[in-house]
């Protein structure tokens, strides 16, 4: 029975896609696209919670639709499986995918093309859970690039801005590398183990691990490279603050929710594979604690909303990559999990704000939004607690797990366990200035009569709350050992059935207990700080204090310490001129007249064998008996026999 | 089932016919009398040459008889198979489609003009 | 090897013999007959009633010169009368005279050549007997000749369509090929009197299949090919003595031929006469003696019917004849097949 | 004692061939071919006896209705060209078509 | 040897004379003619194969039609009446020949390498009716498909001879 629904899947979303794109392509009515789109999503929905308890029972579910292709040794099937990593994906991507679908309904409202939109946004959905239930790397490749064209259409989906479709465009390339070295990858892997089917994965030969170690490495060096492209780490995360373009919703979606978190999610599915790699584990490990740091700092002196809240995404994709470094990949599938239900909460919180003020964007220009806004008010505050890390909330126990599995690295435990830790206080400071700035701080701008500022419509409010609340819910799936005993980690026993479990924890559990009191305590402060700087009445003078002494670094961070500046004089400069002397030269003289000598050749063959071509019936035949003799001649002589 | 009795009797048959010509062909008067060597044309003097282009109704009688023979030969096994074939409807619906092509084939041919002999 | 020459030579003697020797009777029925429904007396000098005049015929022929004209091509030449007969011969090796009988422990098939062919042999050998026709029509270097053999063979053909259309729509009640079988299936009777005859199944059909054999044997009203008037005498027109008798017994073979099939098709084939069953009744072991007499008697009505035929309607005009042909039969055999095959299917 | 067949139907192939090689008349020709065509329906036959299956003999089936369809064509055009180049001879016909 | 082997290689020496006069005989008529008698002996080899349909429709539209077709337009067109026009002599047959030859060789090592698999018949018996259940399931659409070919090949005939034919 599950296996129907499993082979069902995918196929809600793309009927969506279907019919939106071909029916309803232009003039539709908003309601009506995107309440097809969302049921698509639904649907999907809710079957993956009618599968859910067959997993939890019986495990792994795999189904064969059919032979994609049969080459020699490798037997490449469009078969998809379900097992406790991916029917968590699952469920996330689906849930939120429908709530958020349901929000952009509202979002969109005054959007005249919501046929296009919404089937873009089916398209990804298909293409996300296609990724997911993959069986083998060729169809989460699939799936893979899929939702990195979606995301493209999506950021740009305003293109008449050349702004947006610039970020759509940068997106787009990053993507590209990053699925370049995916496929590379995915062909070492497969010429290492001889098959792609992440069933082979889950339990590799070790003598096949052992016996081509350099080949091992490079292809997972690929495959990292292809995640930091996906999941925007160093030295690829670029694009996703640029991909805020995009229409609120989509962000959330795409760059908050999901698609960034495929990259974890590919982790975690090699992981069996990349825990013999220590020296990869290790590059893994750092990028995320850099990309984590980095983006805190980044992010405290962004004036967009938006923008804050797209570093903050990359320094928490930055924690997961950490945790998947430091051999926790449980702690960290843990806190995309988590992180989905806050982040997503935390932009829908942003879009609804943004949407309430007439699309402005600039934190400084809001203010005082705390009694206009209710609702938005009070699930952000959820949000903003859980993803602080107020014990008692989701991002609480997700990140704490991932510090303590941190500080357990047995080589560079210290080092990156203070990186962490500094982001976490970091996090905690720039969210909390974020609320303030939005919500506590006096207004700035004039609210004309003829719009009041209000909560939006019911579509947008409803998965507000359904968010909120499972962004204080969630993280009770996997309370740390000591708190329970019957479902203490129940959430990473769970998923440690697939991905390989992290080693055993060097220092002792007080040393956990004491080091989460001092994180709660240093957080405290830095919110403490946060409303100190940003709503106190001599928010001017300290400020303009701290920036003076600050300068250096704050204008670093302001400007993103230059990176994308970097980007253009280290890579693109060099790659335009390379490219102007491919066009100039090489295209020019080398094919073109490659190709013109073809040309001229075959003319001339041609305008000779017209004067040669047989002139009668006979003639003709006999050039096909000569022809079919010589090659039966030449056929024959290799296999000497026709047995 | 053997094909013997079938060149058995071609033989006979062949036997007999050369029997019968040798026969009168011994027996029948012989004379030298040229006459009869030529044409025959009511007793009149041979006019042009027999080997001349004719009508070509009559080709195109040939090539419409082997077209529609073919069809008809089509239905030699449809007529065999319809007795004891287990979907009867289906081979109804085959039959309905064949001859219409049939038709469609006979009335083209009986409009354009091709069957017209009285001219 | 021996005993089945031997067999095979026996049968032949009867299938085939019975109608050669029938030939010249024929012929002088056919005379008798002409002269009774022309009121005129008819060859009656020979022997009783002229009875012997065929006998004289053949005499006159074997003691005839063998002319072989200078312009004609000669091997084909001669070879076309031979051709023809054995065509017509050719046909007789697949009619059954009697069902098979038990002869001491093994079981006898009547007719010469046993095969799973059926009314496709006797059907494919006649398509074939055109050839002769056209032989002699083109290798008697001859403008009437040819013109005539080519009339007879484009006129054949044309009846060919009609003859084999019909034979569909038999096969499709009969559902087999087996001339045994199909004569067996007319063994039965309607309420109690009427001989479930091909011809109650199939009147439309019978009527054309009539018309046809007598095209394709190239009797009157359909013989075309050696109209007088126009062509002198058609492709045997350069034929004397007994080439031509060869010619004319192949038709006469052709004709008596056709009238077995027809009969066997269409009037219950060997199936014994009314008066019969009494004597077989006596004595079983006459039963393919009688069998053998009453397709006899069903076929030599058929030649009266084409003697009668012959002197009572006048000869076509030859497109009244191809469009009797092709926009009459044909239709009408393609009507006739839709309406039994709707029948059939309606009635379930 | 199929071999016989084999060998025969091998031979008549490339009989056919040569005679669409050696012949200069069109009608000679496509009587060549119709020769080739029947060879390889004997093939088909002996080929379905040997494997096993029937298959080969219904494709002896369509073959020959292709054959028909073939030579019905293949005749009217010699026939139209004979009306209009007074010739039959594959040389004349082809130096005219060009 | 049976009775059967003398059949089968007097029917092989029959169908290969007339073919040979097919291809090298003078005047086409007589081709035509051998041709026919040529179709014959298939007919009666495809008897001997035991596929009693195959005979049929080898008579019925090969030699019942096909030849009859020819030999209609050999008469009516005399082909003798057009002196053959072209002098350019062409080395076509020589070549033709050797290639043919070698091709003949080819297949015959072919064939002589798996003359033990070929010569067994491993067909059961079949009486016509099972080959039309297969024609009228499993080949249904080609059957349909020809019909449909051949109404296309009567219209363009027609079309042929009688736009094209006139005067």
């Amino acid at each position: 029975m599950s296996s129907t629904y499993i082979k069902l899947l995918p196929f809600f979303p793309l009927l969506a896609f279907v019919i939106n794109s071909c029916f309803l392509h232009t003039n539709a009515k908003i309601k009506l696209a995107g309440m097809i789109s969302f049921l698509g999503t639904f649907i999907s929905f809710i079957l993956a919670l009618l599968i859910f308890p067959d997993v939890l029972s019986s495990g792994e579910l795999t189904v064969h639709l059919w032979r994609w292709a049969n080459v020699s040794n490798y037997e490449i099937g469009v078969n998809f499986m379900l097992d406790e990593l991916s029917i968590i994906l699952l469920l996330m991507v689906t849930g939120i995918g429908s709530l958020i679908t349901l929000f952009s309904i509202g979002y969109m409202a005054d959007d005249e093309r919501p046929g296009k939109f919404f089937s873009y946004l089916s398209l990804f959905i298909f293409s996300m859970v296609l990724l997911t239930i993959a069986e083998n790397f060729l169809v989460l490749f699939f799936g893979w690039e899929g939702v990195g064209l979606c995301s493209y259409l999506l950021i740009g989906f305003w293109y008449t801005d050349v702004e947006k479709a610039k970020a759509g465009r940068k997106a787009f390339i990053a993507n590209r590398i990053g699925d370049f070295g995916v496929l590379l990858g995915m062909i070492g892997l497969a010429v290492i183990f001889g098959s792609l089917s992440f069933t082979d994965f889950k339990t590799p030969s070790l003598n096949l691990i052992l016996e081509n170690k350099e080949l091992l490495a490079i292809s997972c060096g690929l495959i990292v490279l292809g995640v930091t492209g996906k999941s925007a780490q160093i030295p690829l995360f670029v694009w996703l603050p640029d991909a805020m373009a995009g229409p609120t919703p989509v962000s959330a979606l795409i760059h908050a929710a999901t698609m960034v978190t495929a990259g974890i999610f590919l982790l975690c599915r090699l992981s069996n594979i990349f825990i013999h790699v220590p020296m990869i584990m290790d590059v893994i490990a750092w990028i995320g604690g850099i990309t984590a740091i980095l983006a805190a700092l980044i992010a405290i002196t962004q004036r967009d909303i938006k923008k804050v809240l797209a570093y903050s995404t990359v320094s928490q994709l930055g924690y997961m990559m950490l945790a998947c470094g430091v051999g926790a990949f449980s702690a960290g599938m843990f806190h995309v999990f988590t992180h989905a239900f806050f982040k997503g909460l935390l932009f829908l919180g942003a879009g609804a704000v943004i949407f309430s003020l007439h699309h402005e964007q600039d934190m400084f220009k809001m203010g005082g939004l705390k009694s206009k806004l209710p609702i938005t008010f009070w699930t952000f505050m959820v949000a903003l607690l859980a993803i602080n890390g107020i014990p008692g909330f989701a991002g609480f126990f997700s990140k704490d797990e991932i510090l303590w599995f941190t500080l357990n690295h047995e080589r560079f435990g210290l080092p990156l366990y203070t990186i962490a830790l500094l982001t976490s206080f970091l996090t905690a400071f720039y969210m909390s200035r974020l609320v303030f700035l939005v919500f506590f701080a006096k207004a700035k701008y004039h609210e004309s009569s003829e719009h009041p500022i209000k909560d939006g419509p019911m579509y947008m409010m409803v998965p507000l709350i359904i968010l909120a609340f499972f962004s204080f819910a969630v993280g009770y799936l996997g309370l740390p050992h000591f708190m329970s005993h019957d479902n203490s980690r129940m959430f990473q026993l769970f998923v440690q059935k697939v991905v390989s479990a992290p080693r055993e924890a060097i220092y002792s559990t007080d040393t956990e207990h004491l080091l989460m009191v001092l994180t709660t305590l240093g957080i405290l402060c830095s919110i403490w700080l946060a409303y100190f700087i940003y709503v106190t009445k001599e928010e001017e003078q300290l400020a303009k204090k701290l920036k003076f002494q600050l300068m250096t670094l704050w204008r670093a961070s302001f400007n993103k310490f230059k990176i994308d500046e970097f980007y253009e004089i280290f890579f693109l400069k060099p790659i335009v001129v390379f490219s102007r002397f491919l066009v100039g030269f090489v295209e020019k003289y080398i094919i073109d007249g490659f190709i013109r000598a073809l040309s001229i050749v075959v003319f001339n063959s041609g305008v000779f064998l017209k004067y040669k071509r047989p002139d009668t019936i006979s003639g003709n035949v006999l050039y096909v008996i000569m022809g079919f003799s010589i090659i039966f001649v030449i056929v024959f002589s290799m296999f000497s026999t026709f047995k | 089932m053997s094909l013997l009795p079938f060149l058995v009797l071609v033989i006979i048959g062949l036997t007999l016919g050369v029997l019968l010509l040798s026969i009168s062909q011994i027996l029948g008067e012989k004379q030298k009398n040229p006459r009869p060597h030529d044409i025959y044309e009511s007793g009149m003097d041979p006019v042009g040459n027999a080997l001349k282009r004719y009508d070509i109704k009559y080709f195109l009688t040939g090539i419409l008889f082997l077209l529609f023979d073919v069809e008809i030969v089509f239905l030699f096994p449809w007529a065999l198979t319809y007795k004891d074939s287990a979907n009867k409807e289906l081979m109804i619906a085959e039959f309905l489609f064949f001859m219409a092509i049939l038709l469609v084939g006979y009335l083209y041919v009986l409009f354009s003009k091709s069957l017209k002999w009285d001219d | 090897m021996q005993g089945e020459l031997i067999e095979i030579l026996l049968k032949t003697a009867v299938v085939l013999g019975v109608p050669l020797g029938v030939i010249p009777l024929i012929v002088h029925v056919e005379r008798r007959g002409a002269a009774f429904i022309q009121k005129r007396v008819g060859p009656n000098r020979v022997g009783l009633f002229g009875i012997f005049q065929p006998l004289a015929d053949v005499v006159k022929f074997l003691f005839k010169e063998e002319v072989v004209p200078a312009h004609v091509l000669k091997p084909l030449y001669i070879l076309a009368p031979i051709l023809t007969l054995v065509m017509a011969i050719l046909p007789f090796a697949g009619i059954p005279i009697c069902e098979p009988f038990m002869l001491g422990a093994r079981k006898v098939y009547p007719e010469i050549f046993r095969s799973d062919l059926g009314v496709f042999y006797v059907f494919a050998t006649t398509a074939l007997g055109s050839y002769g026709i056209l032989i002699a029509g083109w290798a008697s270097n001859n403008k009437y000749t040819l013109l005539g053999s080519i009339r007879a063979c484009a006129q054949m053909i044309s009846y060919e369509l009609s003859l084999s259309i019909t034979l569909v729509a038999l096969f499709f009640l009969y559902g087999t090929v087996d001339l045994h079988e199909i004569v067996r299936q007319q063994n039965a009777s309607f309420f109690g009197f009427l001989p479930t005859w091909g011809v109650f199944y199939q009147p439309v059909g019978c009527l054309l299949f009539l018309v046809a054999i007598f095209a394709e044997s190239n009797r009157l009203p359909f013989d075309l090919a050696e109209g007088e008037s126009e062509l002198v005498a058609g492709y045997h027109l350069e034929y004397s003595s007994m080439k031509f008798a060869l010619f004319f017994m192949a038709e006469y073979l052709h004709m008596i031929v056709l009238s077995a099939l027809f009969v066997l098709l269409f009037f219950g084939g060997y199936n014994l006469l009314p008066g019969f069953g009494l004597i077989v009744d006596m004595i079983p072991q006459s039963l393919p003696l009688f069998q053998f007499l009453s397709l006899f008697f069903k076929v030599a009505l058929m030649i009266w019917f084409f003697v009668w035929v012959r002197w009572s309607i006048p000869r076509f005009r030859y497109d009244q004849l191809m469009n009797l042909g092709w926009k009459r039969l044909l239709p009408l055999g393609i009507a006739n097949l839709m309406v039994t095959v709707l029948y059939v299917y309606w009635k379930g | 004692m199929m071999e016989i067949y084999y060998y025969l139907a091998i031979f008549l192939f490339c009989l056919g061939l040569l005679g669409t090689l050696i012949k200069k008349d069109l009608i000679s020709i496509l009587l060549c071919v119709e020769l080739m065509l029947s060879s390889v329906n004997l093939l088909f036959a002996l080929f379905s006896k040997a494997i096993g299956v029937p298959d080969g003999q219904l494709q002896v089936f369509f073959v020959i209705i292709v054959a028909a369809a073939e030579a019905a064509i293949g005749l009217s055009l010699i026939i139209t060209l004979f009306k209009k180049v007074k010739s039959g001879y594959s040389e004349d016909v082809l130096i005219l078509s060009e | 040897m049976g009775l059967n082997e003398y059949i089968d290689i007097f029917l092989a020496v029959f169908t290969g004379f007339f073919s040979l006069i097919v291809v090298f005989g003078r005047n086409p008529v007589v081709c035509a003619l051998s041709l026919l008698m040529s179709f014959i002996g298939f007919a009666g080899i495809f008897f001997q194969l035991g596929s009693v349909f195959l005979t049929t429709i080898q008579v019925l539209v090969y030699a019942g039609a096909i030849a009859i077709l020819f030999i209609f337009v050999l008469m009516l067109i005399n082909t003798s009446h057009y002196k053959y026009s072209q002098t350019k002599k062409s080395i076509n047959p020589v070549l033709g020949t050797i290639f043919t030859f070698i091709l003949l060789g080819g297949f015959t090592l072919v064939i002589n390498n798996n003359i033990d698999y070929l010569n067994v018949d491993r067909l059961p018996t079949t009486s016509m009716k099972v080959l039309f259940v297969d024609l009228f399931n499993k080949y249904l659409l080609p059957f349909e498909l020809a019909t449909v070919l051949i109404l296309v090949a009567i219209v363009a005939s027609v079309v042929i001879s009688n736009k094209r034919g006139e005067k």
